[in-house]
């Protein structure tokens, strides 16, 4: 009988390796596994690339993973927030490298990692300094850029429900990078509130079908809290 | 001269907004369209995290923070709201599938080139977001800002000095002394603020103005 | 008040025009909008381009709408089925033109036209006779081929359940091409069997949001029926 | 010498098909394997029009044709199973998340290239499905075929000569006769039927086989 319910945070993590590209769902606090994160500051695992949309929140989740020194480089679209005081250190004394990819590019370069497109050509970033270097081309007129995928060894996402062969549903906008993130990593491990019995998600509404998840580990329930991005200046 | 403050220039936005428009409201100024479009009329606004049909603020207390949205404030969803996600949420601007985005700037050229995201300083910590996906995914990118800089220099300007978010992108710019659409013959002077003659208009702008 | 449910098939399709392309739903049987089908037939729009997995079966549906000589060309990866013959006909007498087009690459190019995506490198087909004179690209040590988009002036879907903003559920494997089409034409006209209460559908359990979505129309409710594939001889 | 029958090809495929693995069987003789997986063995099966837990053919009378299979005969879902659409479906095969395909051949070369879509005839109708998404994408791609044509000729070739479905995709042939890898090495007999010697497969194949 197949069943991808870990025992505990500490072992569905416990093999992720030195080095591993992790990507991290969430879109500020919603969606971010924060149970995940901080099962990954315990395992220890060093000199990670992590792909986010941001950069982290004051000092806990992603921020506290920055902090302890586990990340070499952070791939997301929105690194620079009112609280993102660890990443703002760690980049300006150039402990941290940074790549910073528009934010629809860097969905859809997951995306096509999960699907198996070799490369694609946008039209996001075409003419700004965020393409340069990158191969442009113009098609029916228009012009693109062309993106690569991103592969992960590691995906943490958080989602709502899930069940043992790993069937994941999500809840309002914590859906966001979870989905595209579980398709596009070795490993998928996901927190869950909820252990439903097989056969009780909807087949017509089960948002991750379990063939991207490997691992799944129920967390105490939590209301997701405030976390804010500082508006944009104008 | 009254030049039109923040809620009368999203006013004026949100009269240009037509009932069943897919539209975007960029983090900022922007966010303040939605509080003018009128009750009864229907427009469906959707935020890169994955929502369409987002409603207003919840009352205090009600904040549901896995409900919010792309400046990470609580909102509501409509009945007939929908979540999906992040790829699906950016196929939807990259498609071309909103009518209208309405964004914030730093700048944007007499030809349409937006920028929003950086400032070019040296030592600013960049971060784009979903703005160069708006910019060039909506059918009408319109931008939302301040005529002139603190300096009084126009934010409107022959060719972008700060970092480019997208080329050729802006429709139209309704700021705080005019709405002026973006024409493939030049800068067309929509509408104007009381009080400030299209000759000041022009002074002021620092680039060629028709009316 | 936006309502998008129109008040019959003729009403949703009037505006059809000659020299169009059109996307049409389904797999087989399944989730092929037939009452959409024989509102085009009735509708008259000629020198169309379609846009289906297959090319008919029998003498209804798809195969009906070829018969009456109203299609100039077909876009599709099987064809050939036991009751192609409508489809067979045409085809070897020159009278329809077809782009074979392996299912995948079918399915991605329509979800690259609805997602803006300009072009994208597909591994499957490459070294085939069906990738003859496409551009082929080495990336990361594996080889792909370049795959343009497939835009539609029209899709005709047909899902279970959709509301007045136009959101649409689905049934099982009807669900197929419908939510990818959608996305991909400029009218989406889908049928289906209940009109929902706005906020009836459930917002996590909606598949195709009604951005995509123009025109539906309720048909009454039948059972799909069987519509076989020849089984593939080995 | 007792050539496998089509059941007992089906058998040799399912024996190796272990728990948990996700497995898209192409129409026809694939098809077969279903039947032969241990009831008690959690396998999952994936269509590409879009089920993934996919079960049994339902009893007579349950036919449901809006739950059908890749060959559109009737099948079920299992709980658990889920349902998703044509782009998500064929992004499973293509994204490399498939452990196991099994398709049929006309013809599969000493190097693992397929040819299974089309037979080249001048006058046929080409059909390709999902045949070439489905070589490529999964993690091993297995044959099931017979050993020879009708006129005697072996389907294992040094070079296809109907056209290609993909090249170096397939890793294992289950035929009516032996079961063979394809290796960096070459082809490696893994199993043979009764009664039938090394040399009369090598014999019979016309392609260099080691043991």
């Amino acid at each position: 009988m197949i069943n991808k319910i870990a025992a505990s945070v500490a072992r569905a993590l416990a093999d992720i390796k030195d080095g591993s590209t992790v990507m991290i769902g969430g879109f500020g606090g919603a969606g971010q596994p924060t149970e995940l994160i901080d099962g990954l500051i315990a395992q220890g695992a060093s000199n990670l690339t992590v792909v986010n949309n941001n950069a982290g929140n004051g000092e806990t989740g992603l921020a506290a993973l920055l902090k302890a020194g586990q990340v070499r480089k952070i791939i997301c679209s929105f690194p620079r927030q009112a609280d993102s005081h660890i990443f703002d250190g760690l980049y300006r004394t150039g402990k941290l490298e940074l790549e910073l990819v528009p934010q629809g590019n860097l969905a859809e370069r997951i995306r096509a990692a999960g699907a198996g497109i070799g490369a694609f050509f946008s039209p996001t970033g075409y003419g700004t300094e965020l393409a340069t270097g990158r191969e442009s081309r113009e098609i029916n007129g228009r012009m693109y850029v062309l993106e690569m995928p991103i592969h992960a060894d590691v995906a943490l996402i958080k989602a709502e429900a899930g069940d043992r062969w790993g069937n994941l549903v999500y809840r309002k906008a914590a859906r966001n990078f979870g989905p595209i993130m579980a398709s596009a990593a070795r490993l998928t491990v996901a927190s869950v509130y909820d252990i439903a019995d097989l056969g009780a998600l909807d087949p017509e509404a089960i948002v991750t079908p379990g063939i991207f998840v490997q691992r799944i580990v129920q967390v105490p329930r939590s209301a997701t809290g405030p976390s804010g991005f500082k508006r944009e200046a104008t | 001269m009254n030049k039109w403050n923040r809620d009368q220039m999203a006013a004026r936005v949100a009269q240009n907004i037509p009932e069943g428009a897919y539209v975007n409201l960029g983090i900022g100024l922007p966010t303040l369209v939605a509080n003018h479009l009128p009750k009864d009329r229907e427009v469906f606004l959707h935020s890169e995290n994955g929502i369409l049909g987002m409603g207003p603020a919840p009352a205090p207390g009600d904040e549901d923070y896995d409900l919010i949205n792309a400046g990470k404030q609580p909102v509501t969803l409509l009945p007939g709201g929908a979540f999906f996600h992040h790829a699906d949420s950016f196929g939807m601007m990259r498609g071309g599938h909103l009518d209208i985005c309405v964004l914030g700037a730093f700048q944007v050229s007499i030809t349409g080139d937006l920028a929003n995201w950086h400032t070019g300083a040296a030592d600013a910590i960049p971060a784009v977001g979903g703005a160069m996906d708006l910019a060039i995914g909506a059918k009408k990118t319109y931008v939302m800002m301040e005529h002139l800089t603190k300096g009084g220099e126009s934010k409107i300007v022959s060719a972008c000095t700060y970092p480019l978010t997208a080329i050729a992108c802006v429709s139209r710019v309704y700021s705080d002394l005019a709405v002026i659409d973006i024409t493939p013959n030049g800068l067309l002077v929509v509408d104007i603020v009381d009080g400030l003659s299209f000759g000041e208009l022009q002074k002021v702008s620092g680039v060629p103005l028709n009316q």
